[in-house]
């Protein structure tokens, strides 16, 4: 391996470049596009990089990087990656590159504006997943809410200026009371430690009494199921998908919404094991809640946008039943459906947007029989809606399979209730691509539509490609993950002391080799 | 009668001199140079700077006693010095363009700074009285600078009426504090205070009218009511150096005030700041949302963040008391910054104050826009801003201390003011232009002080840890403080 | 001999008729000598501990306190002055341009 | 290359027609899209056709090939792979598909010759095999359910192949529906099942099975869960409500899928779960009753449509009715029998034994109700037949000069077909003891209870059930060949009945007044309620009312100094009161 700062170069690459367009001339459009389409595909290559290096046997932390930053308070600049956050950072940086590219013909106006805010954006999102300490991480999860806030509010559609002021406010209004949880964490730490931190590695070693697990938790768990969203937090999402631009709705879906989730896993679950235990029904019954809500209101709406976001709440609510099934295969499958919800949810906004382009219309009763018109959007519309029914042999299928099956092992009753809505979820999504795709031709505008340019179907078609290769051979991304997740399962199961002697080591304790870190406890004075 | 100490009078008679000097200069100096005489209170606000860097770390007593010049007094030193600069930085266009340019403006400021450090410093509370005396008398004219203008003679008037009335209590105060002790010799007190078994009406009285003094000066609720009047009246570039100075010296000397009001009203003292914390983080921060007038926006803003500053006294932990100090020093760049962007992209007479002036900003002036969204994204406390670091202390402050509920009213009233924040962003980015052309004064030394705004804010939000370290240190000599 | 309380109720009872002329006159000018009254009971109270506390200190800050109230005089008087140039009143109850 | 190590081929073949197709078939001439489509299957089956070799030449027992492929979805102990396995019953099913889909194919050039998605719809067909034969090869129940979901695709995207009919797209919708209903009681019996023995692969699970008792709870509720699947795929009771609608699509080619393949993918997974089954009577007689209840409802149903499309359709849901009371006796092998001879059109030999073992089973009421099914069978099929060859003609005038002979191509298949119809009929005879039944005793034994021979009884279920047949044949004849009055005055004397029969029961109806339009409803109710007045009630009521304090506080600031005055007192005197008396 190589000595460089992997993780850092990977989650600052965009914020240079972003700082490099601030200084170009607007005019120079292609130079501009230019830049962002290359640093974002430096950095996809940068995330290959890490996945080629990763260790997939080792549960703990790698390529950790770990510098003081307020070294009086304990708060470290403390980077790595396991098994449970690089398959979000891979689907972070492939889904930034392909938004860039998708986005050269969507943004004319204010374009360097435009891929600065997404480039930001990128290096906030990348930071929330490889973040360890608890302010750090806060952080970029805070910080990411302005790139975001822009890209809505000013490349958005009519009601854009609402949607975004309730995007913010909403996910703000949640992670507030977790940065209280989180000093709330330090001090109860502070007790006990030899030096007080902010890192996670270190507050895992935090015995905390159940009645604190519980309001820490709880703290915690209603920032995460906000920006989850998990019914019912979820009505900023669907005007924020509704009125935000294509590369926007794309990256919201995609990447966004899977920091809650994250955050259960990655803080959450470990730091409170006993509340998590305790409070598993409540999130469950939200989660199946949310499954079976999400669906039948996507059922009824008219704009397919906000059709994709309700879907997104059912989706978002297996995601979350398989993570609270604390079975291995649940949270396996859970986090597979993370990745696969990003791809196949983003791929749906990119046809979505193209239609948008072509049309200015998102409304269901304006389109129609478009199959005959634009048989390649047709198809790939098909299988991508297939992919997120769970049809077996694309990739919906393994996350939802294997978060159902883990569910219906640990809590038959949730699984079988989960299933009900693997139905609900083909009525809606059916529904929608017959009243797209099917039919008539009902408006003479359509009759004329373009089909798919090529640059449109290059930009497609990695995401098809890996929904049908995930689909047959999940093998590389579950098997990454396993080793992290068993810790995971082992600490939240039993507690952190058979976390300790369980396979893998310690849960969220660096790899050995990878690093000086192993000795994670953070200086307490200035270093 | 003891010698006095130069050494440690020393920044305060380099500011007191640079006033002084800006007399006599003034004189001396033909009407069309007189823009040049900003030079001399900034070589006044700098010497002072530098030689309270240097006597950081010591402590000395001068003037038999009245004054303690300690690591805390340096860091208000140098903040002081540090919104005296960023004030005249602002203030040579803004006054020239309201022909308001005279030397006694900037006589006027460096006395209210001086005022100022005296407060910062005070061992006694005749010194805290005269240094406040000294500040507001100056801030009353210079509320009242623009004759001309109806609305400044009205905050001129305004702030002098309720700030007299205001004052009087304080005094009130530190009349029955004297009565109880027989002294008004801050440790004479407590140490008197603190060998009785019970204080007794008295104290308590005192520092209850002390209180309302300081409280009034920090525009705390319900003292605050003059606060967005006055802020709106006075001359913009006097809004910012009251809204950050005043502000900051009176959080100095409550900081002074603090262990004798610890002993007087035992455990009251964080119940009363509790309740006057919380009624000014809700009163000013949703007040601001009904506001379009920007400046008076910012006024309320002001209220809200003495709000959470009061949070980090009800803490009354070494975290907090360090937290209140790092504050101070982020809120002055971010809001002297805001306010250095109001009068960059304002005109005579301040047509722009309306927030439909900033429509399609974004696109015109982007890079004062810029600055103005990363100021407001700083006040509402969002990260990678000083704003952030700044709450973060204090509010983690709270949570060491056990003041959760406040902490949790703090957080989610700062959520309450990224709406309004969040407006002027919405409306420079994601409006379109109206038809007016936008006036700008491209000073020099406008830009500058946006750019010192910025890099202050950005600095301490991305690097806060050396400011912190100095912060914690500062105070760590501190009675009272906790530590 | 007259007890120190006398003293002190003396000059609450200045104090609150200063706050009270605060409070409900209208006149700027009254309202500004209601403000020395207040000042004045305060000087009263501060003589009266010094007295009975045999202590100096009280008595010095008098002369503080009266040579900080006439600077707010001459200050104020300035500025009530210019006001009344502009809006030729000086009636509170007629400067209420920056509310809400 | 061995058997197993070529094995994938069958599957490979139509699935490399349908990428061929599906991707460049839009450029490529009409022959040759044709050409791939036919030439896929036929490679299909012709591999099929090797491998039945192969497996003939081996001893009986030693009939069971295995080809692991790859690893599907591992996770922990969950582990599923991509294998294949080759028995009688897999050869059977899998010559079956590619033999009727080669003749579906073959069939289709003709009959899609003038169509302009002619590539579009040769990709879906090869895709369905493709499906198709994953179902019969897989090796574990995951994989088969990736055939069957896989299939059901094929028939929503067959079924509303002609898209632009809004009635086509619905229909295709509809069937994916329903069948994803009935997979969603597969899944949770998949989950069960891995939940009980830790694997989803076939020879692993039945060997782990063996040690469970009969009548295990867990065994009884997969069995069940299982068979709720096989009703969705297969029409049965509830869930055939979508196979008389799948007839939107290209009319006999569809039909023939949906009557001779696909639907059969039930039959097929109870019969590869005899196992299971076998452990679980009780849930055996649920099927038998099911079945003969399915094939006695839709035969009546039948019996009052004058479509003869909704005919077929209805006789293919009654014909899946014996298949599955075939299986719910106990007789898969019969059931398979039945399967293939229904593929190839009809066949009374099966049936007769599938009623046979009914009654030596003890099944009396499932007899009965499939003796009477025999009787309204051929009383629907010779009604149909009189309405359409027999009678005058009732179409619109002109209409019948379109109606015109098949073009080769069209006649070719069905001819063969028809052949293999009466041939295979033979491949039974005699009952119990038939070539097939034969073949298939390795995978598929007897049935329990019943004794291998028993001829008279079969027999004279046989004569019965003929007796039966020509009985209700001759009732049509007589009705609507003769005398087409007395229908009509029967329908008039029992109008209630009539109306009921011939409106299908209403089910579809009740289902939509029952389960669909509640739920429509109680989807706008979420969304206008409970997103629109609850949840955004709550979240745009706070921020009305931060709001409508600004208001206020902004009015409290009234400008004048005397009310601030007032405010710094109040202030004052609060705090000192509260000093004073508060602690």
């Amino acid at each position: 391996m190589t000595d460089l700062p992997l993780l850092s170069l990977l989650t600052f690459l965009p914020a240079a470049a972003a700082a490099l367009l601030l200084f170009l001339p607007r005019e120079r459009l292609a130079l501009l596009r230019g830049l962002a389409l290359g640093a974002t595909a430096a950095d996809f290559l940068l995330s290959l990089q890490l996945y080629a290096g990763f260790d997939a046997a080792v549960a703990g932390l790698q390529f950790v990087e770990e510098r003081a930053w307020i070294p009086r308070l304990g708060i470290q600049y403390l980077l790595g990656v396991d098994g449970i956050s690089l398959p979000l950072v891979l689907l972070t940086t492939f889904l930034g590159l392909v938004v860039t590219a998708a986005s050269f013909p969507w943004i004319r106006a204010r374009a360097k504006e435009y891929y600065i805010c997404l480039l930001l954006l990128q290096t906030g999102m990348l930071g929330v997943f490889v973040a360890l300490d608890l302010i750090l991480f806060y952080i970029f999860w805070e910080a990411m809410l302005i790139p975001m806030y822009f890209l809505i509010g000013v490349w958005g559609g009519p009601r854009r200026i609402y949607a975004t002021i309730k995007f913010f406010l909403f996910t703000m209004a949640g992670s507030v009371l977790m940065l209280l949880a989180i000093f709330a964490l330090y001090f109860a730490g502070r007790e006990v430690l030899p030096s007080p931190t902010f890192a996670l590695p270190g507050l895992l070693g935090v015995p905390l009494a159940p009645g604190q697990q519980t309001w820490l938790f709880l703290a915690f768990a209603v920032a995460f199921a906000i920006k989850v969203p998990m019914l019912p937090f979820h009505t900023w999402l669907p005007d924020a998908h509704v009125e935000a631009p294509t590369g926007g709705s794309v990256i919201l879906a995609g990447v966004l919404l899977k920091m809650g989730t994250y955050g259960f896993l990655r803080f959450a679950l470990p730091l409170f094991p006993d509340a998590t235990r305790a409070f598993l029904p409540v999130v469950a019954w939200l989660a199946i809640a949310g499954i079976w809500y999400g669906a039948l209101v996507a059922l009824v709406q008219g704009d397919v946008k906000s059709l994709v976001a309700y879907s997104s709440v059912s989706h978002l609510g297996f995601v979350m039943l398989g993570i609270v099934a604390l079975n291995l295969q649940a949270v396996s499958g859970a986090l597979l459906q993370m990745v696969n919800h990003g791809l196949s949810t983003g791929a749906l906004f990119l046809l979505v947007g193209m239609l948008y382009e072509r049309r200015h219309t998102r409304m269901l009763e304006d389109f129609g029989g478009l199959f005959r018109v634009v048989p390649v959007f047709g198809g790939i519309l098909l299988l991508i809606a297939l992919s997120s029914i769970g049809l077996p042999g694309l990739n919906g299928f393994v996350g939802e399979f294997l978060i159902l099956a883990g569910t219906f092992k640990a809590r038959p009753l949730y699984g079988a209730l989960g299933v009900i809505g693997v139905v609900l979820g083909a009525w809606y999504t059916l529904w929608m691509v017959q009243r797209v795709l099917f039919g008539p031709v009902r408006h003479e505008a359509n009759r004329s539509l373009r089909d798919l340019t090529v640059a449109e179907r290059c930009i497609l078609a990695p995401i098809l490609l890996l929904v049908v290769w995930i689909g047959i051979y999940p093998a590389p991304l579950l098997s990454v993950s396993e080793a992290s997740l068993r810790a995971l399962l082992a600490r939240v199961e039993q507690g952190p002391a058979a976390a300790e002697s369980a396979e893998g080591r310690a849960y969220g304790r660096p790899a050995p080799p990878r690093g000086s870190a192993a000795a994670l406890p953070a200086p307490g004075g200035p270093s | 009668m003891p010698p006095l100490d130069w050494g440690a009078l020393a920044p305060t008679l380099a500011v007191a001199a640079s006033g002084l000097g800006l007399l006599a200069a003034d004189m001396l100096t033909p009407r069309e140079r007189r823009e040049r005489l900003a030079w001399i209170p900034l070589l006044g606000f700098g010497a002072a700077a530098a030689l309270s860097a240097g006597l950081w770390g010591s402590e000395a007593r001068p003037v038999a006693g009245m004054l303690v010049v300690d690591s805390a007094a340096c860091f208000f030193y140098g903040l002081f010095a540090v919104i005296g600069i960023l004030t005249v930085l602002l203030s040579v266009p803004y006054i020239r363009r309201e022909g308001i340019q005279f030397a006694e403006y900037y006589v006027l400021l460096t006395f209210a700074v001086l005022g100022m450090m005296v407060m910062a410093a005070a061992a006694d509370l005749l010194m805290l009285f005269l240094g406040l005396e000294t500040l507001s008398v100056a801030l009353y004219v210079l509320a009242g600078f623009l004759r001309q203008r109806v609305t400044s003679n009205e905050s001129g008037l305004k702030y002098l009426l309720l700030g007299a009335f205001a004052s009087s209590f304080l005094l009130y105060g530190v009349a029955f504090l004297y009565g109880a002790t027989a002294s008004t010799n801050l440790d004479a007190i407590r140490a008197a205070l603190t060998a009785r078994a019970a204080p007794g009406p008295f104290p308590a009285v005192g520092v209850g009218l002390i209180l309302v003094g300081l409280g009034f000066k920090v525009a705390a609720v319900p003292f605050h009511m003059w606060a967005p009047d006055v802020y709106e009246g006075a001359p913009t570039s006097v809004t910012a150096f009251m809204i950050a100075g005043t502000k900051a010296a009176a959080f100095a000397a409550f900081l002074r005030v603090v262990p004798v009001a610890g002993v007087s009203l035992e455990g009251a003292w964080p119940d009363v700041l509790w309740i006057l914390a919380a009624l000014t983080m809700g009163v000013g921060n949703v007040a601001a949302i009904a506001q379009r007038n920007l400046k008076r926006m910012l006024a309320y803003s002001g209220i809200a963040h003495a709000g959470y500053l009061l949070v980090a006294l009800v803490a009354g932990n070494p975290l907090g008391t360090a937290g209140l100090l790092f504050y101070l020093v982020a809120y002055t760049f971010m809001t002297v910054g805001a306010f250095a962007v109001l009068i960059a992209l304002g005109r005579r007479g301040e047509e722009n104050l309306t927030l439909d002036a900033w429509a399609g900003m974004g696109t015109r002036r982007p890079l004062f826009a810029l600055s103005m969204a990363i100021f407001m994204f700083s006040l509402a406390g969002l990260p990678p801003t000083a704003g952030f670091m700044a709450k973060f202390y204090v509010f983690s402050a709270a949570v060491e201390a056990g003041y959760i509920g406040l902490a949790i009213l703090g957080v989610l009233c700062s959520v309450i003011s990224v709406f309004f924040y969040l407006r002027v962003v919405v409306v420079m980015y994601m409006q379109e232009p109206g038809a007016e052309p936008v006036a700008g004064l491209l000073s020099p030394a406008t830009a500058l002080a946006t750019l010192l705004g910025v890099a202050g804010t950005l600095y301490l939000g991305l690097f806060p840890s050396d400011a912190w370290e100095v912060a914690v240190r500062s105070v760590q000599g501190l009675a009272g403080a906790g530590g | 001999m007259v007890p120190l309380n006398a003293y002190l109720l003396v000059g609450a009872f200045l104090f609150i008729t200063g706050v009270v002329g605060v409070a409900t006159r209208r006149n700027a000018l009254v309202i500004f000598m209601s403000v020395e009254l207040m000042l004045n009971a305060v000087n009263l109270t501060f003589v009266a501990f010094a007295r009975f506390l045999g202590s100096l200190d009280g008595q010095v800050v008098v002369f503080f306190v009266m040579t900080v109230a006439a600077a707010e005089v001459a200050v104020g008087l300035a500025i009530i002055v210019a006001l009344f140039r502009n809006r030729e009143t000086v009636n509170v109850d007629e400067v209420n341009l920056l509310r809400g | 290359m061995s058997v197993p190590e070529a094995l994938w081929l069958i599957p490979a073949c139509p699935l490399a027609g349908a990428l061929l197709n599906g991707l460049l078939g839009r450029r490529f001439p009409r022959r040759l899209v044709g050409a791939v489509g036919c030439a896929s299957v036929g490679a299909a089956f012709l591999a099929a056709l090797a491998g039945l070799q192969a497996l003939l030449a081996l001893p009986p027992e030693a009939r069971r090939l295995e080809s692991a492929l790859f690893p599907w979805i591992t996770s922990g102990d969950l582990r599923a792979s991509v294998g294949l396995l080759w028995d009688p019953l897999a050869a059977v099913m899998a010559l079956v598909v590619t033999g009727v889909g080669f003749c579906i194919h073959v069939y289709s050039l003709g009959y899609m010759g003038d169509d302009r998605d002619y590539p579009r719809y040769f990709a879906f067909l090869n895709l369905f095999a493709f499906f198709m034969l994953v179902l019969v090869l897989a090796d574990n129940y995951l994989l088969l359910f990736l055939g069957w979901e896989g299939v059901g695709l094929c028939s929503y995207l067959l079924i509303g192949f002609w898209f632009e009919r809004e009635r086509a797209a619905e229909a295709g919708k509809k069937a994916f529906l329903v069948n994803r209903v009935g997979d969603a009681g597969f899944l949770v019996g998949l989950f069960l099942l891995w939940t009980a023995f830790g694997t989803f692969d076939f020879g692993a699970l039945f060997g782990r099975m063996a040690g469970t008792p009969a009548g295990d709870p867990v065994l009884t509720a997969v069995a069940l869960l299982l068979f709720f699947g096989a009703a969705g795929k297969s029409a049965q009771l509830p869930l055939y409500v979508w196979l008389p609608d799948a007839m939107e699509g290209p009319t006999p080619v569809s039909a023939l899928i949906h009557a001779a393949t696909m639907v059969t993918a039930g039959v097929y997974m109870v019969a590869r779960s005899s196992p299971l089954y076998d452990r679980t009577p009780e849930v055996l007689a649920i099927i038998a009753w099911v079945g003969a209840l399915t094939a006695v409802f839709a035969a009546t149903i039948a019996c009052a449509q004058n479509d003869i499309k909704r005919v077929i359709a209805y006789s293919t849901i009654s014909q899946l009715g014996y298949m599955f009371l075939g299986l719910g006796v106990g007789a898969y092998a019969s059931g398979i029998f039945h399967l293939t001879t229904h593929a190839f059109f009809k066949a009374f030999w099966s049936k007769d034994e599938i009623l046979a073992a009914a009654q030596h089973g003890g099944f009396t009421g499932p007899w009965l109700l499939g003796l009477g099914g025999a009787f309204l069978t051929a009383f629907y099929m010779f009604r149909c037949f009189a309405l359409t060859f027999a009678g005058t003609f009732r179409g619109e005038p002109g209409g019948l000069t379109r109606v015109h002979d098949a073009p080769p191509s069209m006649a070719v298949p069905i001819l063969l077909l028809a052949a293999l119809a009466v041939v295979g009929g033979g491949l039974g005879v005699p009952p119990e003891r038939g070539l097939l039944h034969g073949f298939l005793a390795p995978v598929l034994p007897a049935p329990s209870g019943a004794p291998a021979a028993a001829p008279e009884g079969g027999v004279g279920t046989a004569l019965l059930s003929v007796t039966l047949a020509l009985a209700g044949a001759a009732l049509a004849g007589l009705w609507y060949g003769r005398r087409p009055a007395i229908p009509a005055r029967l329908a008039a004397r029992f109008p209630g009945l009539h109306r009921l029969v011939a409106g299908k029961f209403f089910v579809d109806e009740v289902y939509a007044a029952v389960i669909v339009r509640p739920l429509e409803s109680l989807a706008r109710w979420c969304y206008r309620v409970g997103d629109g007045v609850l949840v955004e009630g709550a979240v745009n009521g706070t921020a009305a009312l931060v709001e409508w304090g600004s208001r206020a506080l902004r009015r409290v600031q009234t400008g004048f100094v005397p009310n601030y005055v007032v405010s710094i007192l109040l202030g004052t005197v609060l705090l000192l009161a509260y000093l004073a008396f508060g602690r």
